[in-house]
């Protein structure tokens, strides 16, 4: 018996150190409050940590030919203000988030849907607020039409693309107080909105129509530095906080086992190749690149072995994903990657390794340099950029001189995502980094229509990257997060965030 | 009368008075401690892998990351960090560019700081305005901006730009260290019989004002060259630092932080040496100072 | 006779350098200080004079080694612990050193640093009583408008002024001892009887025994009952004081009495030009503080011809020094001209009044001050040589070698610093330096003041020989009347910051018209104790 | 003192226009774009990056942006950052506990490093001389990263004496620690000032003339020569109070410190101008008050001392 059944003891409460700042709360804006937003809203679709599709909000999402979509609503669903939930309020709400004027950083995730480019032309205002793509057919069922064929919206729909969350018609009066105070569909309700440095609260939402969340209360705390929430939680503050990067090896010693939870999430790291950049035109060069890197003594060494080398271009929590595709290429063989760059031609001048400064990836890119220079004699250095803003800017101009950081978190796990993200030059990721590779993008479009649902069609696209080998994988990046002896259990969702409803607190 | 009533005494008083900074320095054992220190510095400075050669590993940058933040081991004295890379060698090879940014630094802002601060407490008026004026602004202005804006846009990075940028913006304090001695000094009677020798104001400045007023200031700029060496990592944690292959104390322990309750022998060690540098710079600058004020030498 | 008050014995103090060289400064002397008595110690410059008498209180810096006895009614002094001397230290034996200037604490108001003593030794006192106290001190040592004094900093002070505030301070808590460094050098004449007026008295009232170190035989005269006479470290002979002017038993002594100068107003050849190297014109200075502003010149004229000494005497706090340092450019002109060898001085700039300033030398009052403390008097003195000359190397050490000769320094003392000599040494750097560009114009302000009579005597021959030679003009401050009428053509009396009288030496000196100048003359001691003792007596009978 | 104070407005103003429009130029010349890093690895859309670009008037010449922004400043308002928030808003929040911070680290500072330099001026080459030296250089040269989250451990986890993160406790409990951790980075500086400073007073002849009126020890030092010694000791002091207002970065960091540092930070890495330019020019005018005051209380302090 959990806790939480006696509703007159104490709420079951779960505090949540927070260490991302929250701008704001709309959820078609918000970018790094993944674990409130999940809560204080549902999703249409639920892919849980098997791959597993399951409908929440959604009765039903069908389609005959993966272009035209009808998605059919549950009865009975209400906002936490009150008001039901309507297909109108869906169709609201992503026209909302589509708009270009309003500029709601997620829209991004609304391209696929037909008449998004009319609400974001190239130049100038918009000629109409309404996505052509949408119709509303009755108070519980509305259409959608995509640009193309596309087998996975479904698992668009899914909890980590926060634009396709409904909001309440009264959101619309004022998108600035809601972006603090947002009102959901979801289990909890906002109680507390967001103050500058003070904790966010939500409480249990009654009328839930859903299924009955595990805790009562969800408090979060916000850090300036993942580092001290972590200390927090060492003393007991605060209930479950993410792992930051630099303690990953001081965990173990920290924590017991049982107070640490490593989730694979939908997220891989690469060093992505200059295209532009002749020196590595021959595939060899960057194939004895890959070869010359241990991951698993990199893993080891810096990140505890909470990460996994990556064996292909997506992680292999994404259904149907071509584990070890990438094969020797991608396994630690120093005198073979140093005969391969021979056989290449060797390599001239200075190999400089981008990254992003300030953001904690300086061993591991220093460690990269520190193989390529002893295992291929090249005069390989890591050099960190000012901060994002920089390096984005230069990655897009094609100034880099050499090879960077590049790394891809889906919002729904699907090879599809990541694919698309890095090697096409679909909307919605003008700069992944990855060269645009006609062969995969040609692969992702049949996969696209294909309807295959366990993934196997995407596989196909890898098998062109494992031959042209534009981007070196690394690792397959695992989600951590510890937790106080309050927390018994923990689980995830597909997408690698914990899942707050399902906590299962301690007995005291 | 014109008789000599007194003859001059040539006493046993005198034999003391041969004397000379040099004469003075010689005798302290402080001054002899901090020379050969920094003696030592400067030796590894100019050869450091050759020396970190001798302990075991010498090549800084011949790294194993399976040796990742191993504790300190015959061949690896000092440990490894958490790139493998032998800790000494780093250590050893860091000297340089430590040394030469603390001490460019520290020499840059002082000259900067004594020319505008001295030109401020003397001149006073407008001159004295602007110039405190333009201290405040330089306080007041985020380094991280200033530094992240220059750096970015020069062309190399070189060591001396960066101490450069770093004196910038600490010449300021010292400015106003000295400028209040100044204004304190000037009002000093020698100062005035100065004057009225008809010596020219900056013969004045230069040989009266000046050395009577930087003490406090040298007081501090010592303990300044540890400050210094600190903030060059945070440049390089910015990614407007030192570039590799350069090896600095500061990056070396700006890295060390995150490991530094598992490793914390990365940590120490370089802390060691900064430590030493400092306080081997101070007592040269107090035994310095002690020698120069005659009221300190007898 | 009753057991002496303070009784040294033997003692000996030897200045140690890091190096481990001693050097001794005061060799065996013994004397004895009785109940109620005044005695004073005379002797050359350097003779270890200041020194003894701080090692009485135990003020000598580390580096000195002092050995022998100092006892205070029985009571030894020399190596009591810090907490006893506190007790005494201002209460029962308080002291007045040399250097009124570096004795004050700069950033305190003197009001505060008498009060400060009341505070210690008289904890009884509220502190309205301390207020009145302090106002009650300052009017005691003749400071006019006490109320508004006591609110200075030392810095806004005339040299007399900044003397008399030291005083006070010793006198605070009535000691029973007071040692006194040279207490009225830089006192006029009047204040100066005054001062030594208010010594009797307290000595009367509270039987307070003094420890008088000073140069003036007059003062000696007037007020001593014994005398001790030492040179190089050591007592030459202790006697009372009608015996040591009578008959003198050591030689150096006898040497010393003889270079007394005297007032006898002598016939003397003038060497002044009829061209004039200074000319005043209704000189105005004001001195501006915080809230209100000081007048210290009030409209003054005055001229000096080339080749004439004119000695500028008066009152303490009349602006004299004010106006030396208003022909230098270092006080504020208001108003009014001053002309120096044809050119304007107040309107003079580049390098018109740099070649002014090369003609002017100046000898400040307060000569420690004057002297950069890092450096050693042959800096001192060489640096007008290096600069305007270009002397260097040898020809360098030879002019100040020349220069120290003159004013009689042993040339081995050239590398000394400032707080390593004795006032008059001090004194006599400063004298090198002004003199170092054979200057057109000397102001000399109290040159001889810290100077023992020998010395004195020495220095004022130089001054007399070097002036025939360079024939310079002079404007000559002094209070001691004596100097003057041996050295002074002409004479300007000033009083409250205004001239008051202006004349032949002679004429001043023989027939003032003045009623201040008259008491001026009164006032000053002769070095005749039988004479001083009668002229005491009818002023006490008026 | 109108005359000086009017002169001093005056700079004021000049400072003001000078530093504002500098920091906004320098604002302009960091590398990368600001609205294209908003979504971070996550790119935004063109269209969303264009509005926001013209919602925030950043194709307007840098002139323009600069005279809007004045514009906005005369009616009180700070401007708005690139995600929405009103940076006055942000501002007023975080004041507050960035000066209850840098006043109690400051106070700390002066106390200790005053009483540190005292001693060790006093007893001059004793062991304890030598201890404040030694003492203060350590724990200087370890990096301030290190002693934060070593006396987080130390004092906030195994004794339990002070809360890790956050200022939820209130002054003085919660401010205590990080203080505490600020002032150690001043000491050594502030305590090598002092005592040089001492030593020199100490050598002075009034001193001996204070010994001879029977001064205690405690008197001649705790009023006479604290006070001589203090002119320099006060203008390094007030830098060090200036700075300390601007923030500590990695302190605030360690200690979930919401204070201006971090805001500034932050606002430094996102080219945040509007918040760049709101906090800096606070800080500016914080060093010019600052300074004024420094400049009077100097002549108080020194009556010889004179501004003109
Ligand atoms: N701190 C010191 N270190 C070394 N020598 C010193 C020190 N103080 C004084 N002396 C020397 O000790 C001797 C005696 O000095 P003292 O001040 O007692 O002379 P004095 O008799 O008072 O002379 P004056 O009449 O000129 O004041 C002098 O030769 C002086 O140079
Ligand atoms: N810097 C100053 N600020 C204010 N008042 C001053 C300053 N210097 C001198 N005074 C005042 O000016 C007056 C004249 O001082 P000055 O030094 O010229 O006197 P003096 O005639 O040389 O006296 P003494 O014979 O005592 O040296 C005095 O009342 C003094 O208090
Ligand atoms: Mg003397
Ligand atoms: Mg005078």
């Amino acid at each position: 018996e959990s806790g939480v059944d006696e509703g007159e003891g104490a709420p079951a409460e779960l505090v949540i150190g927070s260490s991302d700042p929250v701008p704001n709360l709309v959820p078609g804006r918000q970018s790094n409050a993944f674990g409130l937003t999940m809560s204080v809203f549902s999703p249409l679709t639920f892919l849980d940590a098997d791959g597993e599709l399951s409908y929440v909000a959604a009765e039903s999402v069908e389609s005959d030919d993966q272009i035209h979509w009808t998605i059919t609503l549950r009865d009975g669903w209400t906002f936490h203000d009150g008001t039901p939930v309507t297909a109108q309020d869906y169709v609201d709400s992503w026209n909302t988030v589509a708009y270009a004027p309003n500029a709601f950083e997620n829209s991004g995730q609304l391209a696929v849907i037909a008449g998004y480019s009319d609400l974001n032309p190239a130049e100038g205002e918009p000629a109409t607020d309404e996505l052509s793509g949408l119709t509303v057919v009755d108070d519980l069922t509305f259409n959608v039409t995509l640009n193309q064929a596309d087998s996975q919206f479904p698992v668009e729909l899914s909890q980590a693309q926060t634009a396709f969350y409904p909001m309440p018609p009264s959101a619309f009066d004022d998108l600035d107080a809601y972006g603090k105070q947002p009102i959901g569909n979801g289990p909890f309700a906002v109680t507390t909105g967001w103050t500058e440095g003070e904790p966010i609260v939500a409480e249990r939402y009654q009328d839930y129509a859903g299924d009955e969340p595990a805790v009562d209360k969800l408090t979060w705390v916000p850090y300036s530095d993942r580092l001290t929430a972590y200390t927090d939680a060492l003393a007991g503050n605060v209930d479950l906080v993410r792992l930051p990067a630099n303690r990953m090896m001081q965990v173990a010693d920290d924590f017991e086992d049982d107070h640490v939870y490593s989730f694979s999430g939908p997220a891989i790291s690469y060093l992505s190749i200059p295209y532009w950049d002749p020196r590595f035109d021959d595939v060899r060069v960057r194939q004895a690149i890959s070869m010359a890197i241990d991951r698993d003594a990199i893993n080891e060494a810096l990140f505890g072995n909470l990460n996994a080398p990556a064996t292909a271009w997506t992680p292999s929590i994404m259904p149907g994903n071509p584990d070890g595709i990438c094969g020797e290429y991608c396994e630690y063989d120093p005198e073979a990657a140093a005969e391969l760059l021979a056989e290449a031609g060797g390599f001239e001048g200075q190999l400089t390794i981008h990254f992003p400064g300030g953001a904690g990836h300086d061993d591991l890119f220093n460690a990269v340099a520190n193989y390529l220079r002893q295992n291929l004699g090249v005069d390989a250095v890591a050099r960190p950029s000012v901060g994002w803003a920089e390096f984005s800017e230069d990655r897009n101009n094609e100034v880099l001189d050499g090879p960077f950081f590049a790394r891809w978190g889906a919002l729904y796990p699907s090879q599809q995502s990541t694919l698309r993200a890095m090697f096409t030059s679909a909307p919605g990721c003008t700069n992944c980094g990855g060269a645009i590779i006609p062969d995969v993008e040609q692969a992702l479009n049949d996969a696209d229509a294909s309807g295959s649902e366990d993934g196997e069609a995407y596989a196909e696209a890898q098998r062109h990257l494992a031959e042209q080998f534009p981007i070196v994988p690394l690792f397959e990046e695992s989600y951590n997060f510890v937790t106080s002896d309050k927390v018994a259990e923990l689980t995830a969702s597909a997408v690698g965030e914990p899942l707050l409803t399902d906590v299962i607190l301690a007995e005291d | 009368m014109t008789e000599p009533a007194t003859v001059a005494l040539d006493g046993a008083l005198d034999r003391a008075t041969t004397r000379g900074l040099w004469a003075t320095l010689r005798t302290r054992v402080q001054f002899w401690v901090s020379v050969v220190l920094l003696a030592l510095l400067a030796i590894v400075a100019a050869i450091p892998g050759p020396l970190a050669g001798i302990f075991g590993e010498g090549d800084p940058r011949a790294c194993d990351l399976a040796e990742s933040n191993r504790p300190p081991v015959p061949g690896h004295l000092f440990g490894t960090d958490v790139q493998g890379c032998d800790v000494l060698a780093n250590v050893l090879s860091g000297t340089r560019t430590s040394l030469f940014i603390g001490l460019a630094t520290t020499a840059i802002c002082l000259v900067v700081a004594v020319a505008l601060g001295t030109l401020a407490g003397y001149a006073g008026g407008w001159v004295d305005a602007l110039i405190a004026r333009t201290a405040d602004v330089v306080l007041g202005f985020p380094f991280l901006l200033g530094a992240i804006i220059v750096l970015n846009t020069a062309p190399n990075r070189s060591p001396l730009l960066l101490a450069a940028v770093l004196a910038f913006f600490s010449w300021p304090t010292f400015a106003r260290l000295i400028r209040s001695s100044v204004k304190e000094v000037r009002e000093r009677e020698f100062v005035q019989a100065a004057h009225v020798l008809g010596l020219s104001r900056a013969r004045v400045v230069l040989t009266h004002v000046l050395p009577n007023s930087l003490a406090p200031t040298l007081a501090i700029a010592a303990t300044m060259v540890g400050g210094v060496i600190g903030a060059e990592a945070t440049l390089t944690f910015l990614g407007v630092g030192l570039v590799p292959p350069s090896i600095s104390w500061g990056v070396q322990l700006s890295t060390a932080q995150s490991y530094f309750q598992s490793a914390p022998h990365t940590v120490v060690f370089p802390s060691i040496f900064l430590t030493v540098t400092v306080i081997s710079l101070i007592m040269l600058g107090d035994a310095l100072r002690d020698a120069l004020d005659p009221r300190g030498r007898t | 006779m009753n057991a002496p008050l303070l009784a040294l014995d033997d003692l000996t103090v030897a200045f140690r350098s890091r190096r481990g060289d001693e050097s001794r400064a005061v060799h065996g002397v013994s004397f004895e200080v009785l109940d109620k008595e005044i005695v004073a110690v005379v002797g050359e410059s350097g003779s270890g004079k200041s020194v003894t008498a701080m090692s009485v209180l135990g003020l000598l810096p580390g580096n000195a080694e002092v050995t022998g006895s100092v006892r205070l009614d029985g009571e030894e002094l020399l190596n009591a612990d810090e907490k006893t001397l506190q007790g005494i230290r201002g209460r029962r034996i308080a002291m007045i050193f040399q250097d009124p200037f570096g004795a004050l604490d700069p950033v305190f108001t003197i009001g505060f640093q008498i009060r400060e003593v009341l505070r210690k030794h008289s904890p009884g006192l509220s502190a309205r009583d301390r207020r009145r106290r302090a106002i009650e001190l300052l009017a005691a040592v003749e400071l006019r408008e006490p109320e508004k004094r006591a609110r200075s900093y030392p810095h806004q002070l005339s040299g007399g002024q900044a003397q008399r505030v030291v005083i006070a301070m010793a006198l605070a808590c009535d000691p029973e001892i007071l040692i006194a460094d040279e207490p009225t050098t830089a006192l006029d004449v009047t204040v100066q009887r005054e001062i030594l007026d208010l010594l009797m008295r307290v000595r009367e009232r509270e039987g307070t025994a003094v420890l008088l170190i000073t140069h003036d035989m007059g003062v000696v005269a007037d007020v001593a009952d014994r005398v001790v006479v030492m040179r190089d470290g050591r007592v030459e002979e202790t006697q009372t004081v009608e015996r040591l002017f009578a008959h003198p038993s050591a030689d150096y002594t006898r040497r010393l009495l003889r270079s007394v100068p005297r007032l006898d107003v002598a016939d003397r050849a003038s060497l002044a030009v009829d061209e004039p190297a200074l000319v005043l014109d209704e000189l105005t200075v004001e001195y501006r503080q915080r809230f209100q502003s000081v007048t210290a010149v009030a409209g003054a004229s005055l001229t000096v011809a080339r080749g004439e000494v004119v000695a500028l005497v008066g009152e303490s706090g009349s602006g004299k020094t004010t106006i030396g340092k208003a022909i230098t450019g270092l006080a504020p002109v208001r108003s009014g001209t001053i002309v120096v060898d044809g050119v304007d001085a107040v309107k003079a700039r580049g390098r018109q009044a740099t070649d002014l300033k090369k003609k002017i030398g100046v000898v400040f009052q307060n000569p420690m001050g004057a002297l950069d403390p890092r450096w050693t008097m042959a800096e001192s003195i060489g640096e007008p040589l290096r600069v305007h000359r270009g002397l260097r190397g040898k020809a360098l050490t030879a002019r100040t070698d020349e220069l120290l000769d003159a004013v009689r320094l042993s040339r081995s003392w050239s590398t000394r610093y400032a707080h390593e000599l004795s006032g008059g040494q001090r004194q006599r750097v400063a004298i090198a330096r002004a003199l170092a560009l054979d200057p057109v114009l000397l102001i000399a302000d109290e040159p001889t003041s810290a100077l023992d009579v020998s010395v004195q005597s020495t220095v004022l021959d130089l001054f007399r020989r070097l002036q025939c030679e360079l024939r310079f003009a002079c404007l000559f401050i002094s209070h001691d009347l004596a100097v003057v009428d041996s050295l002074a053509d002409r004479i300007v009396v000033m009083s409250d910051s205004r001239v008051v009288e202006e004349g032949a030496r002679r004429q001043i000196l023989l027939d003032p018209r003045e009623d201040y100048t008259r008491r001026l003359l009164e006032a000053a001691p002769v070095p005749d104790p039988q004479l001083q003792r009668k002229r005491r007596r009818e002023r006490e009978k008026v | 003192m109108t005359r000086y104070v009017s002169r001093r407005l005056l700079e004021l103003v000049i400072v003001f226009f000078g530093v504002t429009f500098v920091i906004y130029c320098a604002v302009f010349l960091l590398p990368g774009d600001p609205i294209a890093a908003l979504g971070g690895d996550r790119p935004l859309p063109e269209s969303v990056q264009q509005q926001l670009r013209s919602r925030y008037g950043l194709d307007l010449p840098i002139w323009q942006q600069y005279l809007d922004y004045l514009g906005g400043l005369a009616r009180g308002d700070f401007g708005t950052t690139f995600t929405g928030q009103s940076v006055g808003e942000q501002m007023a929040s975080r004041w507050p506990t960035t000066i209850k911070l840098a006043l109690t680290a400051w106070t700390l500072t002066v106390l200790i490093s005053i009483a540190l330099g005292l001693a060790a001026g006093l007893r001059r080459g004793s062991a304890l001389d030598r201890g404040v030296l030694l003492g203060t250089i350590v724990a200087e040269s370890v990096p301030i990263f290190v002693m934060g989250i070593m006396a987080q451990y130390l004092i906030g986890i195994t004794l339990g004496w002070a809360p890790i993160a956050g200022v939820s406790d209130g002054w003085p409990r919660a401010y205590l620690l990080p203080a505490l951790i600020i002032a150690i980075y001043g000491l050594a500086g502030v305590s090598r000032l002092m005592r040089g400073s001492v030593i020199d007073t100490m050598r002075s002849d009034f001193v001996r003339t204070l010994r001879a009126k029977g001064m205690s020890q405690g008197n001649v030092v705790g009023l006479h020569v604290m006070r001589n010694a203090a002119a320099p000791v006060v203008n390094v002091l007030a830098i060090q109070l200036g700075s300390l207002l601007g923030g500590t970065v990695v302190v605030e960091a360690i200690f979930n410190i919401n204070g201006v540092g971090q805001l500034l930070y932050k606002a430094i890495q996102d080219q945040e101008g509007t918040l760049v330019v709101g906090v800096a020019t606070t800080l500016v005018f914080i060093f010019l008050v600052t300074n004024v005051l420094v400049d009077i209380l100097s002549t108080v302090l020194d009556p010889r001392i004179r501004h003109d």
